[in-house]
C-alpha cells in the first residue's frame, strides 16, 4: 500500500510523461520542443527517484537534462532562424505516423499486460549505495562491468573524434 | 492502491511510441533527433522498472540504463554533427530534401 | 578485480595497439610524414593480422570467458577476427590513394582511428556474452561510421548518406534495446548464458517472440536485412569508396557471426519454434527484394549494395542452417565474399580515383581500355555468382550443402527459393560482364594505370578470388574449429 | 560356296562409289563412265555365275535330293547387336527369288550403265556435267538393291531400303538446278519414307514377337509342306512357330498383331512399289535422266515392295486378311494406274503409270496366291512377271529415252512418226509394247497369263478385274506406240539434223532387252522358283482358257487403239468430249496430288507445324521470357518502396519488425 | 595423382590454358589448340585402347581406371574419377569436336581470349565426363556453362546480347533445381550410420535414397540436366542461343554440351535413383517425347538455317532422354549411340552453316539457293550431314534411332502386355514418325539452300572451303562415316555399363 503522496506523486509524474511527450513531438516550435523533452527527462528522473534510483536519477538530470538538451539548444539555435520553423504536416505522413506507432503500442502493450508478474507491486529493495554502484563498476567478476565501462570510453573517444572531423569546416 | 509495474510501463511505452511517432512525422532532423532521446529515454525507463519491480537483487536493469544514458549522448553527439555538417551544407535542415538518392 | 583477465583480449588489445600508434603518429609525427600514415596503417593492421593467425595457428588455445562472463574467447571467435582483418588490411592497402588525396590532408588521421575503433567495435560483438557489452561493440560498430560516411565532404550525397545512416542506426538502436529491455523483463539477466538457462524452462509468450523480434531487426539493420535494409542502398552510394567497402564486407562479416552468436546462445532452445521462421520469412525476403532492386542499379556502388543485400541473406542460410557445418559454411562465405566484394570495390576504387566515373554506362567497352581491370572485375563478379572454379562457387555450395543437413522439406524450399534467386544474382552480375566485354561502345574511361596499392589490393583478391575455393586447408580448418567451438553444444534443434 | 564372289558382288559397286565420288572430278568424263561400266560389267560376270550355280550346280546345299530349291546363307557377318538374340547381320542369302534378282538388277544395271555412256551426253558428244558424279550414284545404286534383295534379315533389308530410297533421291535429282526435279527427289523421298515408318514399325512388331529378324527363322512358318522344306528346327526359340501360335491372341484394334505387323511392313512395300495412295512419288520421279527410270522406276526398285512380300510370304499366308489386303490394293492399283495412263501426255508418264499397273499386277498375283490353288502358282507368276517386265519395261524406258535423247522433249505432240528416222527404237519399242500387251508369244504373255490363271483361281471377281487392266494396257501402250511412231512427222526446221538412231552404246541394250523379251516367256520359270523351293513344271498349270481369253483381249485392245491413234483423228477428240469428267479425272490423275498438297501444305504444314513454330515462339519461349519479365515487373513494383525518405525506410522498418513479431505470435497461437 | 592417366584429360586443357595466356600472335595459338586437341584426340583413343584391352581381360568392374583423392575432407568431397564406356565415348567425342571446333575458328577474331575461353569450356566439359563425384562433377559442369556467355556474347552475331542472357540464364536455373538434387542426393547416400558420400558408385552400392526421397529427387536433377538437354518445355535457350553462337561454339555446344545434359540424366537421376526414374518416368517420357515431334515440326517451318538445326537439335537430343527413360538395355544403349551421333552431326552443320554464313553473311534460306554450283564441297558434306540427321544407313543416325526404337518398343510392348498402360509404345510410335518430320525438313533445307537455281548472283563469285575447313569437316564425316558403319563396335563399349545389373533393384531387363 502506498502513501497517498507517492500514488499523487505517481500520477503527476506519468501526466507529465505522457502529456510533455505527446507535446514535444506535436509541437510546431522546435525549441518548444526541446523544452517539452527537457521536461519528460525531468519526469523520467524523478520516475527514478521515486524507484530508489537516486544515482542514476541524478545521472539522468546531469548528462540528458544538463548535456543533450543544451546541445540540442545550440543546434537547435544553429540551423534555424527564429520563428520560421513552424512545419504543417502532410496527413498522409501523419497517418502513416500513426499506424506505426498505434501498432507498436497496441503490440507491445499487449505483450506487457500479458505477463501477470508485471501486475505486482513494487518488492523491497535494500537501499543503494554508491559504494555498491562503484564496486559494480569498476569490477570484473560476475554483475560487475569493468569492461562495459572500458568499451564505453572507447566509444566515447571515437565519437568525439567523428564528431570533431564531421563538424570541422574542411 | 499499489503502484504496480504496468503504471510505469505504460507510460513509458507511451512515451516510446510518441518518439516513434515524432521520428515518423517530423521534418526538421533535429525534432527528429528529440524524438529519438524520448524512445531512448523510455528504452532506459524499461531496464529501470522491470530492475526494480522483477529483479531487484540485482543492478543489471540499472547499469544497462546508466551505460545508455551514456551512449545515447554519444549518439547524439554524432547525429548533431552530422546534421549541423548537413546544414553547412544545404543551409537547411528539412529531412524530405534529402532525397537525392533513392530507387 | 582480476585485472589480469585483460589478457584474454589478446586482438582487441592488439587491436588498440594499432589504434594507439596511428593516434600517436597522426598527433606527433611532422606534417611531411603525414602521407606516410595510410601505409604506416596498413602495415600495422597487416601486423597485426599475421600475428593474430599465427597465433591461432600455433598456440592451441582454448576456449576462454573473463569479466564473469561477459567476454568470451575462442579458437573459433579468433578465426573470425582474423577474417575480418584479413579484410581490413585489403581495404587499407585499397584506400591507401585515395587516403593520399589532397582533400583527405585533415583528416587523413581521424579515418583509420575511427575505422579501427569500428573494427573494435566488432571485436566486441562477436566476444560479447552479455547485452550490454554486445549493445556498446554494435555502437562502436555504427556511430563512428556514420561519421566516416559523411568523410567526403565534396559530394552532397556523403552528407544524405550520413544522415540516412546515423538516424536509423539510432533509431534501430532504440527498438533493439527496446527488444532487450523485454527479454531482460523475462529472463532476469542480460548474461546469454543466464538468458538461455531462463527461456530453456520457460514458455513462450507474446513479449519474447516480440524481444527476438525486436533483437532481429536490430541485428538485422547492420546485416541489411529486408526490410531493415533500406539505409544500405544510399549509404553505400553516397559513403567514401573505401568506406562502402569496408562497410559491405568488414561489418557484415562481423554482423553475421555476432548475430549467429546471439541467436545461439541466447535464443538456442527457441530455435525451431520461434525465431527459424522469422529468419526464414526474411532470407526470401532479403535475397529476393536485394535482387529485383539490384536489377536495375546503373551505379556500381548502389547495385553493390544491392548485391551485398542479397549475399546477406545467403550467410543468413548459414545461420538457419543451425549446425556446425553451417557455421562453418558462413564464415568461410563471409571469408569468400570479403576476397570477392573488395576485388569488385577495388576496381571500383581504382576507376573512381582515376576518372570519378561509377555508373555502368561508363563502364561499357572497358575491357578495351582496361583489360587488366576488367578482368579482374569479372573475376569478381564470377565469385559473386557463385560461378566455378571460383571461390564463390565454393562458399555458396558449402552453404547450401550445411542448410540442408538434416534439413525438412521447408529448408529444401528455402534453398531452392534462394538457388533460384541465383539465377537472377547471375542476371545482374553478367550485366556488369556485358558492359565491360561485349558492348561495343567506346569507353569513356581512358587507359590508365592504377597505383601500385591499388593493384597490390587487387592481387590479393584475385588471389583470394582464384584459390580459397580450391585450396581445401581452408574449408577444412573452419570446419575444424566450428566443430571444436562452443556454440557447437546450443545447436539444438 | 566361298564367300569371295558374293562379297565382291556388293563391294565392287561400293567401292566404284566411293571412288567414283572422291575422285571422279579429278578424272575424264569418259574413264568414270568405263570404269563404272566395266564394274558393272564384272559384277553382271559374277551374278550371273552365282545364280548359274545356285540354279544348276546341284550343289547339296542348294537344292536338296528330292529336288527343292534351300535357301543358303553365304556368310552373315554380325552389324550392330540388340539383344543375345536380336541382331542385325549384314550377309548374303541365297534362294531362287534372290538369285533371280541378281540376275535381274545386274543385268538392268549393265544395259543402263552402257547405255548413260551414250544418253548422258549431247548431240556433239560433250558429257554431261556431273557425269562422274551420275555413275558413282548408279553404282551405290547398284550396290544398294543388291544388298537389298540377298538380305539375309528383315533389317538388312530395312537398311539397303532406305538406301536404295537415298540413292534414288539422289538420281531423281540428278539436275539439281532444276526446281522440279529437286521437287521431285524430295517427293520420292519423304513419301517413300513415310512408307517406311510402316515398314519400321512392322519390323518392330514383328521382332518384338518373334525375338528374330531373320528371314529364315521368320519364314519357317508350319505352313504344310515347309518345315522340311526349310530344313529348320521349329525347337529353337527363334522360331516363329510357338509365337505366332500363342501369340495370336494379342489382338490390337480388331486385328491381330500379326496382321497388323505384316499391314505395316506391307505399306513400306506400298512406298517403294508405288500402290495407291503412296505412288504419288514415282510419276514425277520421272524428272530423273532416263536411264536412272529405266533402272530404279521401272526395273528393280519399284519392285523391291513385291520382292518384299515374296520374301516373307509364308508369313502372309498365316494372315489371310493381310493377303486380301494386298490383293484388294493391287487390284485398284492397277486399275487406276492403267486408267491414268490413258491419259498422259508425257511418254514417260505413261511408262511411269504402267509400271505402277504392272507392279499392282505381281503384287494382285501374290494376294492371290495359296499353296491350295495350283501349288502357289501366283507367286511364281508374280516372280516371273516381275522378271519379264524388268526387261521389257527396261527396254520400254531406254527406248524413250533414246527418244527423248533425239528429240529433247517428253511429250508425244513433240514426236509423231519416228518410225522413219530410229528404225532400231522403233522396233525395239514395239517389241517392247507387243510384249506388255501380252502377246504371244512375246514374254509378257506368259507372265500376264499365269497371274491371270492364278487370279482365276482364287475369285472370278479379281479375274474379270484384272483381265480389263491387262485390256487397258495393251490399249495405253499402243496409244502411245502409234502417238510416237506413227501419225504425221513434223516439220524439220532448217539447219536442224532429222531425228536419227543413236549410238551403239545406247542401241546395243535396247536390242539386247528386246530379245530377251522375245524368248523370256519361253523361260521353265517354275522349274527355279516357286513358293517352297519345290519345282513344278508350269506348263502343267498352264491354262489355255484363260491364255486364250487374255490374248482376245489384249488384241481386241490393240485393234481399238489403232483405229483411235493410228493417224490422226477426231475420235480421241469426241471421246474426250463425251466424257470430260472421266478424261479430266484421268488426265490430273485422279487429282491425288492436289489431295496430298492439301494434306501436307494446308493441313500438316500450315495447320500443324507453323502454329507449333508459333506457339512455341510466343507461349514456351514467351512464357520463359514471361519470367524475366516479371521479374523486371516486381522490379519495377517495389522501386518505390526505397523512396530516398528516410522516414519511410524507418516506416518500413518498425511495421516489418512488428509484423515479423506479429504474425509469429499469431501463428502460435 | 598424376599417375592417373584419365586427369590428364583435365590438365591437358589447363596447360593449354596456360600455354594460350603466353601466345604472342595468331600462330602460336593456332599451334597450341591443334597440339592440344590432337592430344587430347590421342589420349582418348590411348584411354579407350586400355579400356578395351582391360575389358577384354576379363574386368568386370563399372568404371575402370578408378582413383579418388580425397578433397574437403569434412564434406567428404573427392576429386574422383572413373570410366566406362559411355564415358569413353563421350571423351571421344568431345576431344573431336574441340580438335574439328579448332579448325573450324581458325580465322576468328580476338583468337587468344576466344580459345581461352573455350579451352575452359572443353576443360569443364572433359571434367564432367571424367568424373564420378557429384561435387567435382557439378563443378566441371558449371565450369563449362559459363563460357558459353562470353563466347556467345563477344564473337556470336544477330540478337547476341538476349540469347547469351538467356541460354546462360536458363542452363543456370537448370542447374539451380540440380544442385539441390544433388545436395539432397549427398544427405540420402548412405544408410544411417554409415558415412555420408558423394561418390556415384558408392551411391548406387548403398542404394539407400529412401522411395519417398527418390520420388523428390530424381525430378529435381532431372531436370536440371534435361534443361540442357533441351528437354520440352525447357528447350527455347536452344534456338536463340545456337543462332547467336559463333560456330566453334555451335559446334561445341550442340556436340558436346547438350550430351552433358544427357549423360547427367543417365549417370546421376536414373543410376542412383532407379526406383523413382521407374515411377515418374511417364512425366519425362511425355515431356521427351513431345520435344521429338515438336521439335522436328518447329525446324520444318524456321527458314534460318541455325534455328532449324536447333530445332533439329531439340528433336534428336528429346530422343536420347527419351530412349534414356525406356529404362531399357538396348534403348539405354541407342541414347548414348544418339548422343554421339548427333553430337558429331550437329557438330558438323553447325561448322557448314558458319562456314556458309562466313560467305554469304545470311543464313537465310529464302535468300539462298543453288549453292552446290557455286560451293561443291560445303554442300556435298551438308547434304551428308543432312543424310546423317535424317537416318541413312551407313551413317550414324541411323544405327542411334533405330537401336533406339527397337528397345522402345520392347519396352512399350512389355509395358503394353503387362497392362501398365500403353504410354510407352504411344510414344514410342510418336517418336517413330519424327523419322519422317525430320526427312521433310532435310530435305526442304537442302533443296532450298543447295539446289535449284542460283538465287543470288553475286554469291557466284564466292570460293569453296579452305584447307582447314576441309579438315574440320571431314573429321567429322569420317566419324559419323565410322559409327554407321562399324555400330557394333560402339554398341558394344557402349553396352557394358547396361550390362551389370544395375536395375536389378527393378527386375528391368
Amino acid at each position: 500500500m502506498e502513501s497517498v503522496g507517492s500514488i499523487i506523486l505517481y500520477t503527476i509524474v506519468c501526466l507529465a510523461i505522457v502529456i510533455f511527450s505527446v507535446l514535444a513531438v506535436t509541437t510546431r516550435k522546435i525549441l518548444r520542443a526541446a523544452t517539452y523533452l527537457l521536461f519528460t527527462l525531468f519526469a523520467a528522473a524523478v520516475v527514478y527517484f521515486m524507484l530508489d534510483y537516486q544515482f542514476l536519477g541524478a545521472v539522468q538530470i546531469a548528462v540528458y537534462a544538463g548535456g543533450i538538451v543544451v546541445l540540442f539548444v545550440f543546434a537547435i539555435l544553429l540551423t534555424s532562424h527564429p520563428g520560421s520553423n513552424s512545419e504543417r504536416l502532410a496527413s498522409k505522413r501523419r497517418v502513416l505516423g500513426l499506424i506505426a506507432s498505434i501498432l507498436m503500442l497496441g503490440v507491445c502493450g499487449y505483450s506487457l499486460l500479458s505477463r501477470c508478474n508485471l501486475f505486482a507491486g513494487k518488492p523491497e529493495m535494500e537501499a543503494l549505495d554508491m559504494q555498491t554502484v562503484g564496486t559494480a563498476m569498476m569490477g570484473t567478476g560476475a554483475g560487475q562491468y569493468l569492461l562495459p565501462f572500458e568499451a564505453v570510453s572507447v566509444l566515447l573517444l571515437a565519437c568525439i573524434i567523428g564528431g570533431i572531423v564531421v563538424a570541422r569546416k574542411r | 492502491m499499489e503502484i504496480k509495474a504496468i503504471y510505469y510501463l505504460i507510460p513509458s511505452l507511451i512515451m516510446f511510441c510518441c518518439g516513434l511517432y515524432g521520428f515518423l512525422t517530423r521534418r526538421n532532423m533535429i525534432a527528429m533527433l528529440i524524438s529519438l532521446e524520448l524512445m531512448l529515454n523510455a528504452v532506459d525507463m524499461n531496464f529501470v522498472i522491470f530492475n526494480r519491480f522483477l529483479f531487484p537483487e540485482q543492478l543489471e536493469g540499472m547499469m544497462f540504463t546508466l551505460f545508455a544514458i551514456a551512449i545515447a549522448a554519444a549518439e547524439t553527439a554524432v547525429a548533431i554533427a552530422i546534421i549541423i555538417n548537413v546544414y553547412r551544407s544545404v543551409n537547411q535542415v528539412d529531412v524530405r530534401t534529402l532525397n537525392q538518392m533513392k530507387f | 578485480m582480476d585485472y589480469s583477465q585483460f589478457l584474454a583480449m589478446k586482438q582487441e588489445i592488439g587491436l588498440l595497439v594499432v589504434f594507439l600508434l596511428v593516434f600517436l603518429y597522426d598527433t606527433f609525427m611532422p606534417r611531411s610524414t603525414q602521407k606516410g600514415l595510410p601505409a604506416f596503417a596498413s602495415i600495422a593492421m597487416l601486423l597485426l593480422t599475421v600475428a593474430g593467425c599465427l597465433g591461432c595457428c600455433l598456440c592451441s588455445c582454448s576456449d576462454v570467458v573473463a569479466f564473469g562472463g561477459m567476454y568470451e574467447t575462442s579458437p573459433v571467435i579468433s578465426a573470425i577476427k582474423n577474417i575480418l582483418n584479413i579484410g581490413v588490411v585489403i581495404v587499407l592497402i585499397q584506400s591507401i590513394k585515395w587516403a593520399n588525396g589532397e582533400f583527405m590532408t585533415m583528416r587523413r588521421g581521424e579515418f583509420y582511428e575511427l575505422l579501427l575503433v569500428t573494427l573494435f567495435g566488432m571485436y566486441l560483438m562477436i566476444s560479447a556474452r552479455h547485452f550490454l557489452v554486445f549493445v556498446i561493440g554494435l555502437e562502436s560498430a555504427s556511430l563512428p561510421l556514420a561519421a566516416m560516411v559523411a568523410f567526403d565532404k565534396n559530394r552532397y550525397e556523403s552528407h544524405e548518406a550520413a544522415v540516412k545512416y546515423i538516424l536509423t542506426a539510432v533509431f534501430s538502436s532504440a527498438i533493439f534495446m527496446m527488444g532487450l529491455s523485454f527479454v531482460y523483463a523475462l529472463a532476469g539477466s542480460l548474461y546469454f548464458e543466464n538468458i538461455y538457462g531462463a527461456l530453456f524452462v520457460s514458455s513462450t509468450s507474446t513479449m519474447l517472440v516480440i524481444a527476438i523480434a525486436f533483437v532481429i531487426a536490430g541485428i538485422g539493420f547492420k546485416l541489411s536485412l529486408v526490410p531493415f535494409h533500406l539505409w544500405t542502398a544510399d549509404v553505400y552510394q553516397g559513403a567514401p569508396t573505401s568506406v562502402t567497402s569496408y562497410l559491405s564486407v568488414i561489418s557484415k562479416g562481423a554482423t553475421a557471426f555476432a548475430f549467429l552468436v546471439v541467436m545461439a546462445q541466447v535464443f538456442g532452445s527457441l530455435y525451431a519454434q520461434v525465431w527459424e521462421w522469422m529468419l526464414y520469412a526474411l532470407i526470401i525476403l532479403t535475397i529476393t527484394v536485394g535482387n529485383l532492386f539490384a536489377i536495375r542499379q546503373r551505379n556500381m556502388k548502389r547495385f553493390l549494395a544491392f548485391s551485398s543485400i542479397s549475399q546477406a541473406g545467403y550467410i543468413m542460410l548459414g545461420v538457419i542452417a543451425y549446425n556446425t557445418l553451417g557455421m562453418a559454411a558462413m564464415m568461410f562465405y563471409i571469408l569468400v565474399y570479403i576476397f570477392s566484394n573488395l576485388g569488385a570495390f577495388g576496381v571500383i576504387g581504382a576507376i573512381e580515383n582515376a576518372s570519378g566515373k561509377v555508373s555502368m554506362d561508363d563502364y561499357r567497352g572497358l575491357y578495351k581500355t582496361n583489360p587488366r581491370l576488367a578482368f579482374t572485375m569479372m573475376l569478381a563478379m564470377f565469385s559473386l555468382a557463385g560461378i566455378p572454379p571460383f571461390a564463390g562457387f565454393f562458399s555458396k555450395f558449402f552453404i547450401f550443402t550445411g542448410a540442408l543437413q538434416g534439413a525438412s522439406v521447408a529448408i529444401y524450399v528455402l534453398v531452392l527459393i534462394a538457388l533460384i534467386n541465383t539465377i537472377v544474382s547471375l542476371y545482374y552480375y553478367l550485366l556488369v560482364v556485358k558492359a565491360m566485354f561485349i558492348s561495343d561502345d567506346e569507353c569513356v574511361i581512358a587507359p590508365f594505370r592504377s597505383s601500385c596499392s591499388e593493384r597490390l589490393g587487387m592481387w590479393i583478391a584475385l588471389f583470394g578470388i582464384m584459390f580459397l575455393g580450391l585450396l581445401s586447408p581452408v574449408y577444412d580448418s573452419l570446419i575444424d574449429l566450428s566443430s571444436l567451438s562452443s556454440i557447437g553444444m546450443y545447436f539444438i534443434r | 560356296m566361298s564367300a569371295t564372289i558374293p562379297v565382291l558382288i556388293l563391294a565392287i559397286p561400293l567401292f566404284m562409289f566411293i571412288f567414283l565420288g572422291l575422285a571422279g572430278k579429278k578424272m575424264s568424263h569418259l574413264l568414270a563412265g568405263i570404269l563404272g561400266t566395266l564394274g558393272m560389267g564384272t559384277v553382271l560376270v559374277l551374278a550371273y555365275y552365282t545364280a548359274f550355280h545356285y540354279f544348276f550346280s546341284g550343289d547339296p546345299a542348294f537344292i536338296s535330293e528330292a529336288g527343292e530349291r534351300l535357301q543358303y546363307i553365304v556368310f552373315n557377318q554380325t552389324w550392330l547387336q540388340f539383344t543375345d538374340r536380336l541382331v542385325i547381320s549384314l550377309g548374303f542369302f541365297l534362294d531362287p527369288i534372290s538369285a533371280m534378282m541378281l540376275v535381274v538388277i545386274t543385268t538392268i544395271s549393265f544395259m543402263v550403265h552402257l547405255y548413260s555412256l551414250g544418253y548422258m551426253r549431247d548431240h556433239h558428244g560433250v558429257f554431261e556435267k556431273g557425269f562422274q558424279r551420275f555413275y558413282a550414284f548408279l553404282s551405290l545404286f547398284s550396290f544398294s538393291m543388291l544388298g537389298l534383295v540377298v538380305a539375309t534379315n528383315i533389317f538388312q533389308m530395312y537398311i539397303f531400303w532406305e538406301l536404295v530410297g537415298a540413292s534414288s533421291y539422289l538420281l531423281i535429282g540428278f539436275y539439281y538446278t532444276k526446281n522440279s526435279a529437286v521437287s521431285a527427289s524430295k517427293k520420292a523421298f519423304i513419301v517413300t519414307r513415310f512408307a517406311d515408318l510402316g515398314f519400321l514399325i512392322g519390323i518392330l512388331v514383328l521382332s518384338f514377337y518373334t525375338g528374330t529378324f531373320d528371314f529364315t527363322s521368320l519364314t519357317s512358318v508350319p505352313v504344310e509342306g515347309m518345315a522340311n522344306v526349310y530344313h529348320v528346327d521349329l525347337s529353337t526359340p527363334n522360331a516363329v512357330l510357338g509365337v505366332f501360335q500363342s501369340s495370336a491372341a494379342p489382338m490390337f484394334m480388331g486385328a491381330s498383331v500379326l496382321t497388323w505387323a505384316l499391314v505395316l511392313i506391307f505399306m513400306g512395300g506400298m512406298g517403294k512399289s508405288a500402290m495407291m495412295p503412296l505412288h504419288i512419288w514415282l510419276p514425277d520421279a520421272m524428272e530423273g535422266p532416263t536411264p536412272v527410270s529405266a533402272l530404279i522406276h521401272a526395273a528393280t526398285m519399284v519392285v523391291a515392295g513385291v520382292y518384299l512380300v515374296a520374301r516373307l510370304f509364308p508369313l502372309y499366308l498365316m494372315e489371310e486378311t493381310s493377303l486380301v489386303i494386298v490383293t484388294v490394293v493391287g487390284a485398284i492399283t492397277a486399275f487406276y494406274a492403267a486408267m491414268v495412263a490413258c491419259a498422259q501426255i508425257d511418254i514417260k508418264r505413261v511408262l511411269a503409270f504402267s509400271t505402277i499397273s504392272q507392279i499392282a499386277f505381281m503384287m494382285v498375283s501374290l494376294g492371290v496366291a495359296r499353296p491350295e490353288f495350283h501349288e502357289g502358282l501366283g507367286y511364281m507368276a508374280s516372280m516371273f512377271h516381275l522378271f519379264t517386265h524388268a526387261m521389257f519395261k527396261a527396254l520400254l524406258f531406254l527406248g524413250a529415252g533414246a527418244l527423248i535423247h533425239a528429240i529433247g522433249s517428253n511429250d508425244y505432240t513433240a514426236m509423231h512418226g519416228l518410225r522413219k528416222y530410229m528404225p532400231v527404237t522403233h522396233w525395239t519399242f514395239l517389241i517392247g509394247c507387243l510384249a506388255i500387251a501380252g502377246i504371244i508369244p512375246f514374254s509378257g504373255f506368259f507372265s500376264k497369263d499365269e497371274i491371270l490363271s492364278a487370279c482365276g483361281n482364287y475369285s472370278p471377281l479379281v479375274y474379270v478385274w484384272m483381265s480389263m487392266v491387262a485390256g487397258l494396257t495393251a490399249f495405253y501402250m499402243f496409244r502411245l506406240y502409234y502417238l510416237i511412231f506413227w501419225w504425221k512427222e513434223h516439220k524439220i526446221p532448217e539447219g536442224h539434223h532429222a531425228p536419227h538412231d543413236q549410238a551403239w552404246t545406247m542401241s546395243l541394250p535396247l536390242i539386247i532387252l528386246a530379245l530377251i523379251s522375245c524368248v523370256a516367256g519361253f523361260i521353265p520359270f517354275g522349274k527355279f522358283v516357286s513358293w517352297n523351293g519345290e519345282p513344278y513344271d508350269f506348263m502343267a498349270h498352264f491354262d489355255w482358257g484363260v491364255a486364250s481369253i487374255s490374248l482376245l483381249v489384249a488384241v481386241l485392245a490393240i485393234i481399238l487403239a489403232t483405229v483411235m491413234y493410228r493417224k490422226e483423228n477426231s475420235l480421241p477428240e469426241k471421246f474426250k468430249n463425251a466424257l470430260p469428267a472421266l478424261w479430266d479425272w484421268c488426265h490430273h490423275r485422279f487429282y491425288w496430288d492436289e489431295l496430298y498438297m492439301f494434306i501436307t501444305h494446308k493441313i500438316i504444314f500450315n495447320g500443324i507445324c507453323r502454329p507449333l513454330a508459333w506457339f512455341d515462339r510466343h507461349i514456351i519461349d514467351g512464357t520463359m521470357d514471361s519470367f524475366a519479365i516479371l521479374t523486371n515487373k516486381a522490379s519495377e513494383l517495389i522501386r518505390p518502396l526505397q523512396s530516398g525518405q528516410v522516414q519511410m525506410y524507418v516506416w518500413i522498418y518498425i511495421i516489418g519488425a512488428l509484423l515479423l513479431g506479429g504474425v509469429t505470435v499469431l501463428c502460435l497461437i | 595423382m598424376f599417375t592417373n592417366i584419365l586427369i590428364y584429360f583435365v590438365v591437358i586443357p589447363l596447360v593449354m590454358l596456360g600455354l594460350l595466356a603466353l601466345c604472342r600472335d595468331v600462330k602460336q595459338i593456332r599451334a597450341v589448340a591443334v597440339v592440344g586437341s590432337l592430344g587430347l584426340i590421342g589420349l582418348s583413343v590411348y584411354v579407350l585402347l586400355e579400356y578395351l584391352g582391360i575389358r577384354a581381360a576379363g574386368n568386370e568392374d563399372p568404371m575402370l581406371f578408378v582413383d579418388s583423392w580425397s578433397w574437403f575432407a569434412p564434406l567428404n568431397i573427392h576429386l574422383a574419377v572413373g570410366v566406362d564406356g559411355i564415358s569413353i565415348a563421350m571423351l571421344l567425342l568431345s576431344s573431336i569436336i574441340v580438335f574439328a571446333g579448332s579448325f573450324a575458328s581458325w580465322t576468328i577474331a580476338q583468337p587468344k581470349e576466344f580459345f581461352l575461353w573455350l579451352i575452359l569450356l572443353s576443360t569443364g566439359v572433359f571434367g564432367f565426363f571424367i568424373s564420378i563425384d557429384l561435387f567435382t562433377m557439378f563443378m566441371f559442369y558449371e565450369v563449362a556453362l559459363i563460357p558459353m556467355y562470353l563466347l556467345i556474347g563477344v564473337w556470336g552475331s544477330g540478337n547476341k546480347n538476349y540469347s547469351a542472357m538467356k541460354l546462360t540464364l536458363m542452363l543456370m536455373g537448370g542447374s539451380a533445381f540440380l544442385m539441390l538434387g544433388l545436395i539432397g542426393i549427398y544427405y540420402h547416400s548412405a544408410p544411417e550410420g554409415a558415412p555420408l558420400t558423394w561418390n556415384l558408385l558408392e551411391i548406387v552400392d548403398n542404394a539407400a535414397i529412401s522411395h519417398g526421397w527418390q520420388s523428390f529427387l530424381f525430378p529435381m536433377t532431372f531436370v536440371g540436366f534435361g534443361v540442357l538437354g533441351a528437354m520440352f518445355p525447357f528447350h527455347t535457350w536452344s534456338p536463340d542461343g545456337h543462332a547467336s553462337a559463333p560456330t566453334a561454339v555451335s559446334m561445341l555446344h550442340a556436340g558436346v554440351l547438350m550430351k552433358l545434359g544427357g549423360y547427367g540424366c543417365f549417370r546421376v537421376a536414373i543410376y542412383t535413383m532407379p526406383q523413382a526414374a521407374h515411377e515418374l518416368s511417364w512425366i519425362f517420357l511425355i515431356l521427351t517425347g513431345i520435344s521429338v515431334v515438336y521439335g522436328a515440326f518447329c525446324a520444318c517451318v524456321k527458314t534460318d538455317l541455325k534455328y532449324i538445326n536447333a530445332y533439329s537439335s531439340v528433336s534428336h537430343c528429346g530422343l536420347v532422354l527419351f530412349a534414356i527413360l525406356m529404362l531399357n538395355e538396348t534403348a539405354m544403349t541407342g541414347a548414348i549411340m544418339q548422343m554421339l551421333s548427333h553430337g558429331l552431326m550437329t557438330a558438323l552443320f553447325f561448322a557448314l552453316i558458319g562456314m556458309i554464313y562466313g560467305r554469304t553473311h545470311t543464313r537465310e534460306i529464302t535468300q539462298m539457293g543453288g549453292m552446290m554450283q557455286i560451293l561443291p564441297y560445303l554442300s556435298v558434306c551438308y547434304v551428308i550431314a543432312g543424310m546423317a540427321s535424317l537416318g541413312l544407313p551407313g551413317l550414324s543416325g541411323f544405327v542411334a534411332e533405330m537401336t533406339i526404337f527397337v528397345g522402345s518398343f520392347k519396352a512399350g510392348m512389355a509395358d503394353y502386355l503387362a497392362g501398365d498402360g500403353s504410354l510407352r509404345l504411344v510414344f514410342t510410335i510418336i517418336a517413330c514418325c519424327s523419322i519422317v518430320i525430320t526427312a521433310v525438313y532435310i530435305l526442304r533445307v537442302v533443296g532450298k539452300l543447295l539446289f535449284g537455281p542460283v538465287y543470288d548472283n553475286h554469291h557466284r563469285s564466292l570460293t569453296d572451303a579452305t584447307w582447314w575447313e576441309r579438315l574440320s569437316t571431314a573429321t567429322l564425316i569420317v566419324c559419323v562415316a565410322c559409327i554407321g558403319c562399324f555400330p557394333n563396335f560402339f554398341n558394344n563399349l557402349i553396352n557394358f555399363t547396361f550390362k551389370p545389373a544395375i536395375f536389378s533393384v527393378l527386375g528391368i531387363n
